[in-house]
């Protein structure tokens, strides 16, 4: 077992074993918390397979956006934690004989007698001046700008959505509204009081009888 | 001449068509004396047309005709046409068929004066006589078949005439689905004639009949029949139903429920005798099958004796006749069996006249006795209706074959021919219509007497209105007596023994009977005498004494009798079970075998569990299947793992 | 550097409506609650001028750009005419219908037009790549859609669902993509069709990847048993949603169908073929089965939906030429009638008042003639019976599957259109057999009464003269 | 040396443990969306390892556009899920059963 | 010989496009007009095909008065448009009947009238499309049609039962069809077209003419009724209203027997050799059975429903007894016979169960009940309507003089050249269709006033009295002389005799 493959075989048990807690954990805080150690693992792995880019995104995308979103709606919602895990110890054997079965056949087909390295034999690694990012780069703009520009409309799509639902605007609520306040006039703060002791009629606009 | 003889018949079978549509479609626009002397004049003009076709045909010799009137249809080849066989043999009916008609229209102006079903009850009779016309002049089987049901509806209208009556109707309906069981031998007899002749033209059939005697078809898989007697016994079934043979005779005695002048018309003179005439006409045919002609033989003598014996205990006048006729149809069918069909014909024709005189005398007791029925509640009407007496008592003799009266050549004639025949059953035939004399005699004696004679047992207000018919009736009356006395003599001569029927019937010589007996016919007189030699006479006249006996001077022993002999009178009583049969086994039977089919075969099989239950099913299934939507994410989710096994499953692996 | 310019010109109706999508939506901002039906405007001109830039575009043979991500060929422009048309008339029925709620907000229309856009890359796709984000284009824009009635707990109900269960199958798609990548070693449709060639039919791993590949598709279409979704978003959205929902993404994911199976993926179509049919079945019958027990027109007219998808997929798997013709034929008059049913519920329901029972049909013949008769028109056609469109959609369906030499097929979906017929029928006898519920008069707008009776007349017109749409149809895959 | 059959049996085991973790979880809806983004890790594995294998960068540029659909998926999945536990006030996955049969 | 104008095309789109304009003036309140154009357009439509027979030239086999005009391209599906003698006569039978239907509803349809005349105009059209049409798309598409129009009359006007009635009605006859059509692309695919005629040019193998046999029986079997697919038809008749039974009756029964003479014979010769046991068992069971269902019926419209398909009976007798005549005497002899008495008692069953229908619609629309017993002794208050209920009655109970005798004459004669059972069962109906038919006239008219809902009926008006009278003369006329008839036939069934005796095999 040389370095690469220990390593392989650590991120992979590191992998699958914080995966299966997150399905295991009761409270969703911790359960959030492994997803973001399976995408460490992830992110380890990828960088065996000589994408770099890739793996600091998903740390950067997933760990550090797309985790805390999570926790943040986790921590926003107020959730029950004590009855979530119900009844999930008596599912546990059909999930996990579903599961098994799902892996046998994957396994089966994906194994070694497919993609084994008789195979598909261990490519040469690039140089060390090899730039998995500026590879990458090279072709996100030219060959796949198209897939590229459709990205962008959804992420727009996903802002859009996510302001239109989540957004609220609840009556008593209060805000600022730029608009008022620039166009707001002095004759609409400012009212001139007349001191005229004597009381003489008429000459007070504001006056309210 | 051909042309004009054309005319001639479609004028005869025409006339009374028009009378029947005038009096019936425009009954309302025009009053009762029109309608009955328009449809008198139809049929008057049939009959007086119909002497003189009678005079071409018979006396002069003229040829027969044969010919089409028009093409009803060719379908396949095969053409079916309307059209007239004109010869003696028709010639005779038409004017049987004419002449009584025109004398029971003329009695009905008396009879039914006083009815509003009036100018409807003209329309049907001269209806009726052009059906009857078209049947007896027919020239092929299918218009024969169209004059045999077309008889048939006019006696399902004209027995059920009087509408309101609930005996009535039911008696119209079952004459018409008795007389429906015949058609449908006959219907399939005309099948076969078609089947085996490639047409349905008399004269084709008859021509080509010798040729096909030998042939045998399967009715049934592996048995091997005759094709003549196939055919020959479906076209008799035919007959039996339209002639009232046992065991398709329940009809006729409850027809009786129409009025007194079709009773006399349809249910004596004429339809009733059209299987007579039809197996006359088809001669050619039957005398080809030996089986047949033994079962026409058998059933006609059953009918005779049985059918006779019926008549001893009925009590209303009319249905007395109704039996005495049953018991002659019996006699001329038993003639036509032993190939006399010449003598089944003559008593055909003396018959219509003596036994429609009967009826109508009867009749004329009816109106006089304020339709009364029964002959217990008459007696000693002798005096009030003197007319009546005496052609009702001319009628019983030519009705019991007293010598020299008409019944008496033709019964005789009937009687000599069939100890004569050879065919099978014979024996029984002739021990059957030897003791049917006697009982004739007997019945019809039994009902002369209790109605005219002895005391009077009618009550106080019937007795002080009895008085004579007026002369419509009376007069139909007389003029039936007359030929009721003299036809027999007139005729026997050339009917039985001439050459009157020539070419109309055919006999094989092997069972020529009558003209063995023509060897010794020496005249009607010496006939007479010869009858007085035969053993018929003296059980006429036994049966006439034992009448007298046991009615006028004994009447205390009929009821001992009927104490005494409790199972036979049950029997009688029930007409020997044919009309509980048929009412509790085949009408019964028919309609709970309907009722299980329908509830069970449709409602419950094909409806409950095959239409509606595949519905339900369905339905069942649907909201079953509603329930896999449970709305869980994870079973959503599960199906679609679900899925994905098993396609990997089915297509991977 | 091998970069070329690509041929922006191919793209143009795309960029219109990604350019118009935005502009609307910065629009929208400065307009208020009052003047919002400039909004509604300004996004019908955008269909009306992605149709004219559609149609105006001339080409010959189909034309690849963007480096082998984009194709455009003449299947794809019906398709796409037909997504607008269809786009087109549910924004004018949902027009009043979100007044009267209270949702006529510019997210609406946006949202619509950047499904649109979804809808015509997925149309135009030509890698694995395009396709699967013109499909999480569109998946997203719905989501939103059916969560929009923020105050529903129905409608954020079905978002959840249609979410949960679409990024799943998602993530089945993307599998079989992988598999798909990692055997023919490229994300572009042509190549791939190579690939698989080269690999051949009996590649189990491309297979394997096919499988997933499938339940992607049948789950964006809603073929049993990757349907779960579909009755409960639609009986839980708005109903101008699921007009939405129902009509235009089918004509996309028969779009997407296309491109995957049969200019991806045809070398194994022995596969394909035998995975549609039990999709096929198992659709007809539970669609048509369970529609039966409804209540709710929506949710019946969602299990429709599945029983139709079943037919849909009887052309596709036929494999032919004339087999996709017929699907494609069939997802067109599909998604015309089903606008029209949603579009009736529309018509009858107001403030307050959704009318998606089906008792709120019974007596509308009392109430409305002409609206009973549209109706009739719609699901007779529905059933499948002549002289109506959807007749002539099955018959080619059929025949599609008849020419395949699959006779028990066709029988087989022929058994299950009785069945379904009696569903529709029961509409009908609502309708006109029954008295009315209640005899509040129909206060539709004009223009969608206008519109609806375009809707269903142009079923029975087409119905009689269906051979310009059928031959259109025909031309799609004459190239 | 690993094979390309270890990163793909390694994915697969993922993916086995996302299924599972959907049909499991029936109490919250927060763990199923992250079972999804597991069996997007997964999906995303397959393509970087085949990318690798192959030598051919398309895999890893679909990768990256599955990051970035991820977490736009992310984002609009939370904001139904607020807009669920507004409505409903509970994100349990038992209690999203009023649209059914 | 063939007429300047397209005069099938016209009895086709006349009445549907008349009947469209009938419910654009009905909608309002000009009942009145609606009713009086509604009548206008079905004599029009009757006129116009008169000359359908008079122009028909009955010594060729070819069909007459072709059109033919491309509709669609893509499957070569065309609007094909002929008649020979065996479809004239029932195209000249649907125009009349219609007339006849249209004056039935004049004043006892109330209940939106316009619709109701519109839905029986349009339902002319589809059905003269049927019988003239010469594409089996074409055919199909009228075949189809037809059950909207009919879904909605017996929904809307039909008695209590009538959604199940109706539901029933359209799930059966669609059942029976789809299958049709299946059959009819799978032959698209052999012929490379829908004409019919070439379907009959069509070589198939004997399992495929058997498959395709039973989709086309199945489909036919079921308009036809044959038992056991013959449920619908008591429902349906007895909850539609009077025009809707009659239409029924008359010609939508027809449309299924049709369809045995123009695909399944022709198309299929030697499976409907094969199968010929069946048919004639189907046929003779629905003579027998039925006739003892309709005995113990005691709704009178259920009756008579009964009775339809008894006498239906021998329609689809007369046609698969061919066969077995050729097998028994060597020779095709007689088989023509047995078909066109099949076509005749087809016709005159269209007469007939159209009377019958509408006297028991006068029944019914004074007394509203169709159950024997609640009638009794009608002609003492109706006696002008007695004397036409007999007739019919008569008639259906085939008595010789009315046109019920002679296609039942001809059915049983050629089925004797068959077997002598089958003429044995098939005469059965003689005694039977007596037994039911007047047994009920027994109970309905005959008697004493049964109660005062009898007492207090009226005669029949002028309307009904010319109905009455106009079939009255058509039942005897054919009775007594059928010829022409028969002339106008032969040439195309002997044609078609011809035809099958050829094997395909």
């Amino acid at each position: 077992m040389n370095f690469e493959q220990l390593l392989f075989y650590l991120f992979a048990a590191a992998l699958l074993g914080s995966a299966l807690m997150v399905i295991t954990l009761r409270n969703p805080v911790h359960a959030a918390l492994s997803l973001v150690l399976t995408f460490f693992s992830g992110a380890a792995l990828w960088l065996l397979l000589e994408a770099e880019f890739l793996a600091i995104t998903l740390v950067l995308v997933y760990v550090g956006a797309v985790m805390v979103l999570f926790l943040f709606v986790v921590m926003m919602l107020d959730i029950n934690l004590a009855q979530l895990r119900e009844g999930f110890v008596k599912l546990l054997p059909v999930g996990v004989v579903v599961a098994l079965l799902v892996i046998g056949m994957m396994v089966y087909v994906v194994g070694p007698g497919n993609f084994g390295l008789e195979k598909f034999a261990e490519p040469v690694g690039h140089s060390a001046d090899y730039s998995n990012t500026k590879e990458l780069g090279r072709v996100l703009y030219t060959v796949y700008v198209y897939p590229f520009e459709i990205a962008a409309v959804i992420l727009l799509v996903a802002i859009i959505a996510a302001i239109s639902l989540a957004l609220r605007k609840r009556p008593q609520g209060k805000r600022q509204d730029p608009d008022l306040q620039i166009a707001v006039r002095k004759k609409d703060r400012l009212r001139i009081v007349a001191n005229n002791p004597k009381g003489q009629p008429g000459s007070n606009a504001g006056d309210k009888k | 001449m051909a042309d004009n003889m054309q005319n001639i018949y479609l004028t005869v079978a025409l006339a009374p068509l028009v009378g029947a549509i005038v009096a019936g479609l425009f009954g309302r626009f025009i009053s009762r004396s029109v309608a009955h002397t328009v449809t008198i004049a139809g049929v008057a003009v049939s009959a007086a047309l119909s002497l003189y076709v009678f005079k071409h045909i018979v006396i002069d010799g003229g040829e027969p005709f044969n010919g089409a009137v028009y093409t009803w249809m060719v379908s396949d080849g095969v053409r079916f046409e309307v059209g007239f066989l004109v010869d003696s043999l028709t010639a005779m009916m038409m004017v049987v068929v004419t002449w009584v008609s025109l004398m029971v229209h003329i009695y009905t102006i008396g009879y039914m004066h006083d009815d509003p079903g009036y100018k409807r009850f003209f329309s049907y009779i001269s209806l009726f006589t052009f059906s009857m016309l078209m049947l007896v002049m027919s020239n092929n089987f299918m218009q024969l078949f169209f004059g045999w049901e077309a008889v048939g509806l006019v006696s399902y209208l004209l027995i059920g005439f009087w509408y309101k009556r609930p005996t009535a109707i039911f008696a119209n309906l079952k004459a018409f689905l008795v007389n429906r069981v015949g058609d449908f031998g006959f219907l399939l007899g005309i099948a076969a004639v078609l089947m085996y002749f490639n047409s349905l033209d008399y004269a084709d059939v008859f021509s080509a009949a010798p040729m096909m005697a030998d042939m045998t078809i399967q009715v049934i898989p592996g048995v091997e029949w005759s094709l003549m007697t196939v055919i020959c016994i479906l076209l008799f079934i035919g007959a039996m139903g339209k002639s009232a043979q046992v065991p398709l005779h329940v009809w006729l005695p409850d027809s009786m429920e129409g009025p007194t002048p079709i009773s006399a018309l349809i249910h004596a003179a004429t339809m009733v005798t059209a299987g007579i005439f039809m197996v006359a006409r088809m001669s050619p045919l039957y005398e080809l099958s030996t089986t047949a002609l033994t079962v026409v033989l058998v059933v006609g003598s059953i009918t005779a004796l049985f059918m006779g014996i019926l008549g001893i205990i009925q009590n209303d006048i009319k249905r007395v006749v109704a039996y005495s006729t049953l018991s002659q149809l019996g006699y001329m069918t038993v003639a036509l069996g032993a190939s006399a069909y010449a003598a089944g014909v003559f008593h055909l024709m003396t018959h219509a006249f003596f036994k429609a005189l009967l009826f109508l005398a009867a009749g004329s007791v009816i109106i006089g006795m304020h339709h009364e029925q029964d002959i217990r509640k008459m007696g000693g009407i002798k005096k009030y209706m003197p007319i009546t007496y005496w052609t009702m008592l001319i009628g019983s003799l030519a009705l019991i074959g007293f010598p020299g009266f008409a019944g008496f050549f033709s019964k005789d004639a009937i009687i000599e021919a069939v100890h004569l025949s050879q065919t099978p059953g014979a024996g029984f035939a002739y021990f059957a219509v030897l003791v049917g004399v006697f009982i004739t005699a007997f019945y019809s004696f039994r009902m002369f007497f209790l109605v005219f004679h002895g005391e009077e047992r009618m009550d106080k207000h019937a007795r002080e209105h009895l008085h004579e018919t007026p002369w419509v009736v009376t007069g139909p009356l007389i003029a039936l007596a007359v030929p009721s006395v003299v036809v027999g003599a007139i005729f026997i001569g050339p009917m039985l023994f001439g050459d009157f029927f020539n070419g109309a019937i055919f006999v094989s010589p092997e069972r020529d009977v009558l003209g063995k007996l023509g060897e010794n016919f020496h005249g009607w007189f010496a006939f007479i005498l010869h009858g007085l030699a035969t053993p018929a006479l003296y059980l006429a006249m036994a049966g006439v004494g034992a009448a007298w006996f046991l009615y006028m001077k004994r009447p205390d022993i009929p009821e001992m009798i009927k104490a005494r002999a409790g199972v036979v009178y049950t029997v009688l009583e029930h007409k020997y079970g044919f009309d509980d049969f048929n009412d509790k086994v085949v009408a019964a039977g028919s309609r709970a075998l309907g009722r299980l089919l329908w509830q069970v075969g449709d409602v419950k099989l094909i409806d409950g569990f095959v239409v509606n239950g595949t519905a339900k099913g369905v339905g069942w299934l649907s909201a079953v299947i509603k329930h896999i939507q449970t709305g869980f994410l994870y079973h959503y989710a599960f199906a679609m793992f679900v899925g994905l096994f098993a396609l990997i499953a089915l297509f991977v692996f | 550097m091998e970069f070329e310019i690509p041929k922006m010109s191919a793209a143009l109706p795309e960029m219109f409506v990604l350019g118009m999508a935005c502009l609307i939506l910065v629009i929208d901002l400065f307009l208020t609650d009052k003047n919002r039906i400039i909004t509604y405007l300004l996004a019908q001109a955008t269909l009306v001028g992605a149709a004219i830039a559609s149609l105006g575009y001339q080409f010959g043979s189909p034309e690849i750009a963007f480096n082998g991500s984009f194709i455009r060929d003449a299947m794809g422009d019906t398709l796409k005419v037909f997504i607008y048309l269809s786009v087109f008339v549910v924004f004018l029925y949902s027009r009043s219908y979100l007044q009267a709620r209270n949702l006529f907000r510019g997210e609406f229309f946006v949202l619509g037009l950047f499904g649109v856009l979804g809808m015509m890359i997925m149309v135009s796709a030509h890698s694995l790549l395009t396709l699967y984000l013109g499909l999480e284009l569109l998946s997203l824009s719905m989501y939103a859609l059916v969560a929009m009635n923020r105050d529903s707990s129905y409608s954020s109900e079905a978002a959840m669902k249609y979410f949960v269960l679409g990024a799943l199958a998602s993530g089945m798609l993307l599998y079989g993509m992988s598999m798909l990548y990692g055997v023919t070693g490229s994300l572009e449709l042509s190549q791939i069709s190579a690939g698989v060639a080269t690999a051949g039919a009996g590649n189990m791993v491309l297979v394997f990847g096919l499988v997933f590949t499938v339940v992607g598709l049948a789950f964006k279409l809603g073929a049993v048993p990757f349907h779960m979704w579909v009755p409960d978003v639609y009986h839980g959205s708005p109903t101008a949603v699921t007009v939405y929902i129902g009509s235009a993404p089918k004509i996309a994911a028969f779009a997407m169908v296309m491109r995957l199976l049969v200019d991806g993926l045809e070398g194994l179509q022995e596969h394909w073929q035998g995975m549609l049919v039990i999709l096929a079945i198992l659709s007809l019958a539970l669609g048509n089965i369970t529609a039966i027990a409804q209540t709710n027109i929506k949710r019946m007219l969602a299990y429709s939906t599945i029983a139709h998808v079943g037919y849909l997929l009887l052309g596709v798997l036929s494999g032919s030429d004339s087999g996709y013709a017929s699907a494609m034929f069939y997802t067109i008059v599909y998604a015309l009638m089903s606008l029209g049913g949603f579009g009736m519920i529309m018509l009858l329901s107001r403030t307050g008042f959704e009318a998606d029972r089906l008792d709120d049909f019974k007596g509308l013949n009392e109430r409305s003639p002409w609206f009973a008769f549209m109706m009739l028109i719609l699901m007779f056609s529905m059933a499948g019976v002549p002289v109506f469109l959807g007749f002539w959609a099955k018959l080619s369906v059929l025949s599609a599957v008849v020419e395949a030499e699959m006779v028990w097929l066709a029988a087989v979906a022929v058994v299950f259109s009785i069945i379904g017929a009696f569903y529709y029928l029961r509409v009908v006898k609502l309708m006109y057999f029954d008295k009315p519920e209640d005899n509040t008069p129909i206060d539709s707008e004009f223009d969608v009464r206008v519109m609806l009776s375009a809707n269903s007349l142009a079923i029975l017109v087409l119905g009689l003269f269906p051979g310009a749409l059928m031959s259109l149809c025909v031309n799609a895959f004459a190239l | 040396m690993i094979a390309l059959s270890d990163y793909l049996i390694l994915a697969a085991i993922l993916f086995g443990i996302s299924v599972a973790g959907i049909f499991l979880n029936r109490k919250n809806i927060i763990v199923l969306l992250m079972s999804i983004e597991l069996m997007l890790l997964a999906v995303n594995i397959n393509f970087i390892a085949f990318s690798h294998y192959l030598g051919d960068i398309a895999g890893q540029v679909f990768v990256f556009f599955i990051l970035t659909v991820a977490a736009a998926e992310a984002a609009i999945g939370l904001a139904i899920l607020v807009v669920l536990f507004r409505n409903k006030h509970t994100i349990n996955v038992e209690d999203l059963d009023s649209l059914k049969g | 010989m063939s007429s300047e104008l397209p005069l099938l095309s016209l009895v086709v789109w006349t009445p549907i496009i008349g009947g469209l304009l009938v419910l654009a003036i009905g909608s309002g309140k000009h009942v009145l007009e609606a009713r009086v154009v509604a009548l206008l357009v079905a004599l029009l439509t009757f006129a116009i095909s008169i000359p359908l027979y008079v122009q028909f030239d009955s010594n060729s086999f070819q069909m007459q008065f072709v059109e033919l005009y491309p509709w669609i391209e893509r499957f070569n599906i065309n609007y094909h448009l002929g008649v020979d003698g065996i479809s004239m006569p029932l195209v000249i039978l649907t125009t009349f009947t219609t007339v006849l239907v249209i004056l039935a509803g004049w004043e006892v349809i109330q209940y939106k009238p316009a619709q109701y005349m519109a839905a029986f105009l349009i339902m002319e059209g589809l059905m003269n499309g049927v019988f003239a049409a010469l594409d089996g798309m074409l055919f199909y598409v009228f075949w189809e049609a037809l059950l909207i129009p009919m879904f909605v009359v017996i929904g809307i006007w039909g008695g209590p039962r009538r959604v199940y009635a109706t539901i029933k009605f359209f799930l059966y006859t669609f059942l029976g069809s789809v299958f049709m059509l299946v059959s009819l692309i799978y032959m698209y695919f052999q012929a490379d077209s829908f004409a019919i005629l070439d379907f009959h040019a069509l070589k198939l193998g004997l399992t495929a003419q058997i498959l395709i046999f039973l989709a086309f029986l199945l489909a036919f079997a079921v308009k036809v009724p044959m038992w056991p697919v013959h449920t619908w038809l008591p429902d349906a008749h007895v909850e539609a209203p009077t025009g809707g039974s009659v239409i029924l009756a008359a010609i939508m029964l027809k449309l299924g027997a049709y369809g045995f003479l123009r695909f399944s014979l022709p198309i299929t010769p030697d499976a409907s050799h094969e199968l010929d046991w069946l048919m004639i068992t189907l046929s003779l069971i629905a003579v027998v059975y039925i006739g003892f269902v309709a005995l113990v019926q005691k709704d009178m419209k259920k009756l008579i429903a009964y009775s339809s398909i008894s006498h239906m009976g021998f329609v689809t007798l007369g046609f698969f007894i061919a066969f077995t005549i050729f097998e028994n005497t060597g020779s095709w002899n007689g088989a023509a016979m047995g078909i066109e008495g099949a076509i005749v008692q087809m016709i005159s069953h269209g007469f007939i169960s159209a009377a019958m229908f509408l006297c028991i619609g006068v029944l019914y629309d004074r007394i509203h009940s169709r159950e024997i017993s609640a009638y009794g002794g009608v002609t003492n208050t109706m006696p002008t309507f007695a004397a036409f209920a007999v007739l019919f009655a008569m008639a259906n109970a085939g008595l010789p003089g009315t046109s019920g005798f002679v296609g039942e004459f001809m059915v049983i004669l050629s089925a004797f050249k068959a077997n002598f059972w089958f003429a044995f069962l098939a005469a059965l109906t003689l005694i039977i269709g007596a037994a039911y038919t007047l047994w009920m006239v027994k109970r309905v008219f005959f008697g004493e006033v049964a109660n005062e809902n009898v007492a207090a009926l009226k005669d029949i008006n002028a309307r009904e009295f010319i109905i009455l009278t106009v079939l009255a003369v058509a039942v005897l006329f054919f009775g007594i002389y059928p010829a022409p008839l028969l002339d106008v036939m032969s040439v195309s069934v002997q044609h078609l005799l011809e035809h099958i005796a050829q094997s395909k095999l």
